[in-house]
């Protein structure tokens, strides 16, 4: 009874952090209700005793994924949306069928879990070590390639963001 | 070294630290109202009027001559002078101040007043706990306020008031000395003196 | 001795028994809370009065000493005096953010406390990824700076919200690097089995602790200085830098927002001080087997007291450095050299079979050269070509 | 509501970055009293800063037009409260220029004496304010004023107080050395070498303060001669020019002593000329102390009321710890002076400020303010 209480605030935060940052108007407050939402998604992980991923989630997310939204917020401050605007930008065709898309992972998801076929949830007790021996024996190379891509976009950053060197005035 | 400055500068934190709880030369605050510096002899904050004798009024040294009037940088004497005339310590006729006032909130301590001033009658106090809860009127010093006693100011500065006293001292006695002369010039001659 | 080392456990335990059985735990928690937020809120107004007294003494003055014998009342007085101020919101001020600034700020710092083992026995929360835990929930006082120079609509404000964030994201990096390498060695994320490795013992006596090693005293160096910017201390007091920016942030803010932040910076530093007596000095354990005897939570709070001595000396020393100065420190010298000091951890911990008395000091010099001669090479990068020392000449 | 993300005081771009107008003072912790400047900000660089000032302004040269040249005295005082010795001493030296007045012998060490000991005072504080302004808190200006401390004891024990000292006289001092004053002044003087020491080891060789002044404001000679400015400010950037050796006015052509003089005018070069300064002040100190002649200490000339110096004109000036110092007279013959006019070294020292500051970041310019030194009793008058 507890447990679905609780269960049920977290979603209700995620949900509702989720939606005020698509239409809150003002750029910071949406940021701030987005890491709203990824604090209660930490939630919903640390309720189901998934502790790493749930602090993990927060340390990235709310720690990193949201101050840097922030960071971008500040540094652009042209950005103005002006008050009659429409919320949607033009890129509303590709934002629903990037959204068709993961929802439809997630049902695919949802539907091969075994809870859903009447079976009792396994308590899975995955302690620290264990997920770090699993990442480094049987996921090494996902692991790997994620690394790679991670750098590759560093990488990719950084050259974007070096300031051009001045160019030489053309000889007359 | 790197850091090698930032190590030293806490070194030298660290002597002042400790420093300050065995050497006066480092700790040199004066927790004020329990204790309290002592006396400097030339120190000056404010004006105030010297009288000799037991009476503060009668005995002013100000003959209203308003040097010290005109001389204030910031103007803050106002003098009105009183017609009736009293003798000062030689004996001398001298006008007196009815009104003499000094407005402290506006004085800045210069002294100026004490150095023009050709009859001693102005000198500088030491005090300096003069907070009010009135800003005009209460720091509107009035003569009655202003005149202390020959023998506080001889307190404040010893040396100068020694002076000052041998010098009045001496006038009084050539002054006494000449009246007795005068007296006694003028005195008729006794009968059967010589001729 | 052993009653007084378990003292606190046995009084919990007590008063907890008394509670109808059902309401057991409950009654512990909260147990736990209070006593943990009594003893870090009367940590904080000694702190202030300490702080002040020492800066003071350093600086050849007294410091506070009117309220009450030696000024000790003096957190009182400013209690009452914070409270009592007028809360002034610009008029025009995001009001929702202005207002919940102070608490994201000050809020979750308590829950870091949770996973701090203060003594024997003496941890409200055993996580298996304690170290985690920590790390996560000091993330929201970044939100909470960015929502307080954002929402005072102050340019001073903004100026040092920026900063700040600048220099938490900057020093998060070496700060949660420098403390790798100490759950490398120890195999683990919890913090009490961080303390449990530190808790053998070697030659003498003397603890394993992991200052004692060339890597731990490194990471310990290097933690310290990450953590003085993360709790936004001198030299790293940018966004607050008063001379510059009056007082960033928390420039529009006034009376209790203003403790609330006052309050949510001194417990970030507690938290993160004890999280370093932690991971480098051995936790509540003694220094030597022989000491032993003297209660655990002693320890804990004597290391601890040390290393809040030592911000407060730093703080009476140093000038502040300039906010490019700052990142470069961080990214051209703090984090590399957390990155090389893994590598000597690594090191360290290949050549473990080196405990002969001849080998040992061998395996020591040669990790300690490891990592001295990096931080020199990066210091000299850092500091770019050093201009021919300075020669002044006089005229007659 | 507004939907504007932007924050408050944007003043537009420059085509490629958003500019930032702050308006530092004049109630600003850094400020050095109620002094503003209106800086633009690129990021944290500074792209603009204009210094605006007056807000102490007092009306002081036309006080001193209306008063007598007595009653101007004290008001000197006033100016770059810090230094009240050596304001008294530059109004002096153009009143006895006006009038001819001569200044004996003992008179002058004595001048020379209370001079180096406010320079010490003023070079001490302005280190301390220095370090204060890059957020070393305090420590180094609670030193600086331990020592300054004492030094004002002996102004008080001489002149009757501590900062408004009141002091010289045209043609002379206004009273005696007191007993003893001499032999407090040298044990002041001889323990002053020990706190220089100290000052040094805590902060010359600190790396934050070499990394925060290095190169930091610079300020080309050439500039600094075309813009006014003097003192140590000037001598920071290499140029020899010392008031105290170009006219050798008071006692100076009887000491031993030396100009030190920097070579890149950047801040760190103005905080170690001024600490090479002090040493030199000592030296001077040192000889003065010793040499000190008996005598009287006023012209026998001169009158204390009711001065009225021939028709013409006069200027005086001095090295002061700040720079030059000069008072400018006109007299009509009459009782007070038809012109009188402050050659103040702090408002010309801040007028090159912008040049100094564009191009660095808002916290060096906080610094180079600071290491102006400037005093705003004297900026504004």
């Amino acid at each position: 009874m507890l447990n679905e209480i609780a269960f049920l605030l977290c979603a209700a935060l995620t949900l509702a952090g989720a939606v005020a940052a698509m239409t809150l108007r003002n750029l910071a407050h949406c940021a701030l209700c987005a890491a709203g939402a990824f604090a209660g998604l930490a939630a919903i992980y640390l309720q189901l005793d998934a502790e790493f991923a749930g602090f993990a989630q927060l340390l990235v997310y709310v720690g990193a994924i949201a101050i840097l939204i922030l960071f971008t917020v500040l540094l652009t401050r042209g950005a103005e949306i002006q008050p009659g605007g429409p919320a949607a930008s033009t890129s509303r065709g590709m934002g629903l069928g990037v959204g068709a898309l993961v929802t439809a992972c997630l049902i695919g998801a949802i539907m091969a879990s075994p809870g859903l076929r009447g079976h009792a949830p396994q308590t899975v007790h995955a302690p620290v070590k264990r997920i770090g021996e699993q990442l480094m024996n049987q996921y090494v190379m996902p692991l790997e390639a994620i690394g790679l891509l991670l750098t590759a976009a560093l990488l990719g950053a950084v050259i974007i963001a070096l300031r051009e060197p001045p160019k030489e005035p053309p000889a007359p | 070294m790197n850091g090698a400055g930032i190590i030293q500068g806490m070194i030298e934190t660290a002597r002042n630290f400790a420093g300050s709880y065995h050497d006066p030369e480092r700790l040199t605050t004066v927790q004020y109202p329990e204790e309290k510096l002592p006396p400097v002899e030339n120190a000056r904050t404010i004006p105030f009027l010297v009288y000799d004798g037991g009476d503060a009024m009668a005995g002013l040294r100000c003959t209203a001559c308003t040097i010290c009037e005109k001389e204030c940088p910031p103007q803050c004497i106002y003098i009105i002078k009183d017609l009736a005339k009293k003798p000062d310590y030689v004996g001398k006729m001298q006008l007196q101040p009815k009104v003499f006032d000094i407005d402290m909130s506006v004085c800045m301590s210069c002294g100026i007043c004490v150095e023009v001033c050709p009859f001693d009658a102005i000198k500088m106090d030491q005090v300096f706990e003069l907070s009010t809860s009135d800003r005009f009127l209460g720091l509107l010093f009035h003569k009655e306020q202003l005149a202390k006693p020959n023998g506080y100011f001889s307190q404040l500065h010893k040396t100068e008031a020694a002076e000052i006293d041998a010098r009045r001292h001496e006038d009084k006695r050539k002054a006494e000395a000449s009246a007795a002369a005068r007296a006694a010039a003028a005195k008729p001659l006794p009968p059967g003196g010589v001729k | 001795m052993r009653g007084l080392d378990q003292i606190f456990v046995w009084i919990g335990r007590e008063v907890a028994g008394w509670a109808p059985a059902p309401a057991q735990p409950l009654v512990s928690a909260i147990l736990i809370i209070a006593g943990i937020m009594a003893v870090f809120g009367t940590c904080f107004a000694l702190t202030t009065i300490a702080e002040r007294k020492i800066l003071g003494r350093m600086q050849n003055r007294f410091g506070p000493n009117r309220v009450g014998p030696c000024g000790l009342f003096q957190p009182l007085a400013d209690a009452v005096k914070m409270l009592t101020k007028e809360d002034i919101v610009p008029f025009s001020a995001d009001k929702t953010l202005h207002f919940l600034a102070p608490l994201v700020m000050t809020t979750p710092i308590w829950l870091a406390f949770a996973v701090l083992p203060f003594g024997r026995n003496m941890s409200a929360l055993d996580l298996d990824s304690g170290i985690l835990f920590f790390f996560a929930i000091g993330s929201a006082s970044e939100l909470a700076v960015f929502m307080a120079g954002w929402s005072s609509q102050n340019k001073y404000s903004l100026v040092g919200a920026m900063r700040a964030i600048a220099q938490m994201i900057s020093y998060e990096v070496p700060l949660v690097l420098s403390t790798v390498p100490v759950l490398m060695l120890a195999g683990s994320l919890s913090l009490n089995e961080i303390v449990a490795a530190q808790g053998t013992h070697t030659l003498g006596g003397l603890a394993r602790w992991n200052v004692f090693t060339p890597w731990g005293l490194a990471g310990l160096l290097l933690f310290l200085i990450a953590a003085t910017a993360e709790s936004n201390r001198s030299p790293f007091d940018l966004p607050e830098g008063e001379s510059e920016i009056i007082a960033g942030y928390l420039t529009e803010y006034s009376g209790f927002k203003y403790a609330l932040f006052f309050l949510g910076e001194y417990l970030g530093l507690f938290a993160i001080t004890g999280l370093a007596v932690t991971l480098f000095l051995g936790g509540w354990r003694a220094p030597f087997q022989w000491l032993e005897w003297v209660p655990s939570w002693l320890w804990f709070g004597g290391k601890f007291g040390v290393l809040i001595f030592l911000f407060i000396w730093v703080r009476a020393t140093l000038p502040r450095l300039r906010l490019d100065q700052l990142l470069n420190f961080s990214w051209r010298f703090l984090a590399p050299l957390t990155l090389i000091n893994l590598a000597v951890a690594a090191a360290w911990h290949w050549t473990g079979a080196w405990e002969s008395a001849a080998a040992a000091p061998v395996r020591w010099v040669l990790c300690a050269a490891l990592i001295a001669l990096p931080a020199h090479w990066l210091g000299r990068a850092l500091r770019g070509a050093v201009p021919p020392p300075r020669k002044y000449h006089y005229a007659e | 509501m507004r939907a504007s993300t932007s924050p408050p005081g944007c003043i537009g771009t420059d085509g490629e970055h958003t500019l930032l107008e702050v308006s530092m003072g004049p109630h600003h912790p850094s400020t050095h009293g109620v002094f503003r400047m209106d800086v633009t900000l690129d990021g944290e660089t500074v792209v603009k800063l204009k210094p605006v000032f007056g807000y102490l302004h007092r009306n002081h040269e036309k006080i001193a037009e209306k008063n007598s040249y007595l009653g101007s005295m004290p008001y000197t005082d006033r100016l770059d409260y810090i230094c009240s010795l050596t304001n008294n001493w530059g109004y002096a030296l153009a009143v006895e220029k006006l009038t001819g007045l001569s200044v004996p012998e003992r008179a002058e060490y004595i001048r020379v004496i209370l001079g180096e000991l406010t320079r010490l005072i003023n070079h001490s504080a302005l280190a301390g304010f220095l370090l204060q302004d890059m957020g070393a808190l305090g420590t180094p200006l609670m030193y600086a004023f331990r020592e300054r401390e004492k030094i004002l004891d002996l102004f008080e024990s001489l002149t009757g107080a501590r900062m408004m000292c009141n002091y010289m006289r045209f043609g002379g001092c206004r009273c005696d050395l007191p007993p003893g004053w001499i032999e407090q002044t040298r044990s002041v003087v001889s323990r002053f070498p020990s706190f220089l020491d100290e000052f040094e080891s805590l902060l010359t060789g600190n790396e934050i303060l070499q990394a925060r002044t290095e190169g930091v404001g610079a300020l080309p000679g050439r500039l600094a001669v075309n813009a006014g400015v003097t003192g140590p400010m000037l001598r920071a950037s290499g140029i020899n020019y010392d008031i105290r050796k170009v006219d050798g006015y008071g006692a100076y052509g009887r000491f031993n002593f030396r100009v030190p003089l920097g070579e890149r005018g950047d801040v760190f070069d103005r905080y170690m000329i001024r600490i090479l300064e002090m040493r030199e002040s000592l030296k001077i100190l040192d000889q003065a102390l010793r040499d000190i002649p008996g005598g009287p200490i006023m012209d026998p000339k001169a009158k204390l009321r009711n001065l009225r110096p021939k028709p013409g004109e006069a200027y005086g000036r001095i090295e002061g710890p700040k720079g030059e110092l000069g008072f400018y007279l006109i007299s009509d013959g009459g009782p007070n002076p038809y012109r009188y006019r402050v050659r103040p070294p702090s408002l010309i020292n801040l007028t090159i400020l912008e040049d100094m500051c564009l191009g660095q970041t808002i916290a060096d310019a906080v610094v180079i303010l600071g290491s102006v030194d400037i005093v705003l009793g004297e900026v504004d008058r």
